[in-house]
């Protein structure tokens, strides 16, 4: 298991190659990673998202110890930046492994519905016309409830 | 008892600062804030609306009903909005 | 929308790395990949996947093409190999980016639930003791009732 | 009419090829293996329970009572495995 925050870009696919690399128990990986998308108008210059060093990385922990002790998984990975980033660039990542698929995915969701609502990042958006904080959605808390 | 208060995000902003001591003989999370809102007009401003914040005692998410026994570190923020 | 049933290894690395790449209208991208598990006594020496040319291609590009149908997608990708396998190969993968967690979540599981059911590959094992058919899984049956 | 037709996996093995014109005047896919069943007991083997058997007529999965009407290639095979 690794958990891992930081502001540099990560290595997307040196992540994946290397995760569950030479693992013959596990027969599926799920991976998601999240993009900072250009707004609806197109005008977003930069986001930049602040967290609560120390507390991110328990958060964070707690979370992954949870998913693996809810589903059969062989590891998990969870990486997540912090900083200035644009349009098209990659925020964050998650990898589940397990034996079968259903595990895999199922934890893959359960880390992303957490990451959402429970990891103290918040995210700044800076436009031509002003900045603004990205205000939490119902939707996201509400996907909490099915875990 | 003095605390190490933290705020992030917007609440960060209107206070003006991302971190402060605080020495308050609150019992509880809302004792606290209300000790704080009496103090400067920026305070009662961003504490205004509770249900919109959260508080994480030394780092794990709590509720403005907790007892502050034991506690050192104190943060305030936003809904938070990760992923 | 890729549609790609090959011998040959494929480069997950590549693939994950520019599936989607340089789009800001998509925030969130899904990948799973299916690896060759060594049986439970470690016997397994190598998996013979066996297929069916021409409507593997047309099988594939049909799920692909309902899940493009069903959630809304930015791309999609279904990549399947088929002979000679061993223990810890890579032996497909699924891609799905969209603007938002959900569809791309759902469209993956999809796309994983329809390749095992009705995508005309065949899995052969090959173990020290002899060879033996893959048999279907009614779980696997069951898993497309839910779509 | 002649036909396509096509085995797979241990259907192909049970019948010794995997693939075969095949002359019949056979409306539907069960009248079909009907008729391959007649010929030799390797058929016979092959088919003795077509319950765990799929067929896919011109490439698309279809039902051993489906007619045969146009079709070109009529192909047999277990229950597929593939992810």
């Amino acid at each position: 298991m690794r958990v891992i925050v930081q502001e540099q870009p990560f290595d997307l696919a040196a992540e994946v190659e290397s995760f569950a690399k030479g693992r013959t128990d596990l027969g599926a990986v799920v991976t998601f990673h999240g993009i900072v998308r250009g707004d609806d108008t197109g005008t977003l210059d930069h986001m930049m998202i602040e967290h609560y060093p120390g507390m991110t990385e328990r958060a964070l922990t707690t979370i992954a110890q949870e998913a693996m002790r809810r589903w059969s998984l062989g590891d998990v990975l969870v990486l997540h930046r912090f900083g200035e980033m644009r349009a098209g660039d990659r925020i964050m990542m998650v990898a589940t492994a397990a034996r079968h698929r259903k595990d895999a995915f199922e934890a893959a969701e359960f880390l992303m519905d957490y990451l959402k609502s429970r990891a103290p990042f918040w995210k700044k958006e800076y436009a031509a016309d002003g900045a603004s904080w990205v205000a939490a959605k119902s939707d996201d808390e509400d996907a909490l409830s099915r875990w | 008892m003095i605390y190490d208060v933290l705020y992030f995000a917007w609440v960060r902003e209107r206070i003006g600062l991302p971190k402060e001591k605080v020495t308050s003989d609150a019992t509880t999370v809302a004792g606290l804030v209300a000790d704080l809102c009496a103090r400067e007009e920026r305070y009662a401003v961003a504490f205004s609306d509770i249900s919109a914040l959260r508080v994480a005692l030394d780092q794990e998410l709590s509720t403005f009903e907790a007892p502050l026994d034991g506690v050192r570190e104190i943060a305030f923020f936003p809904p938070m909005t990760g992923g």
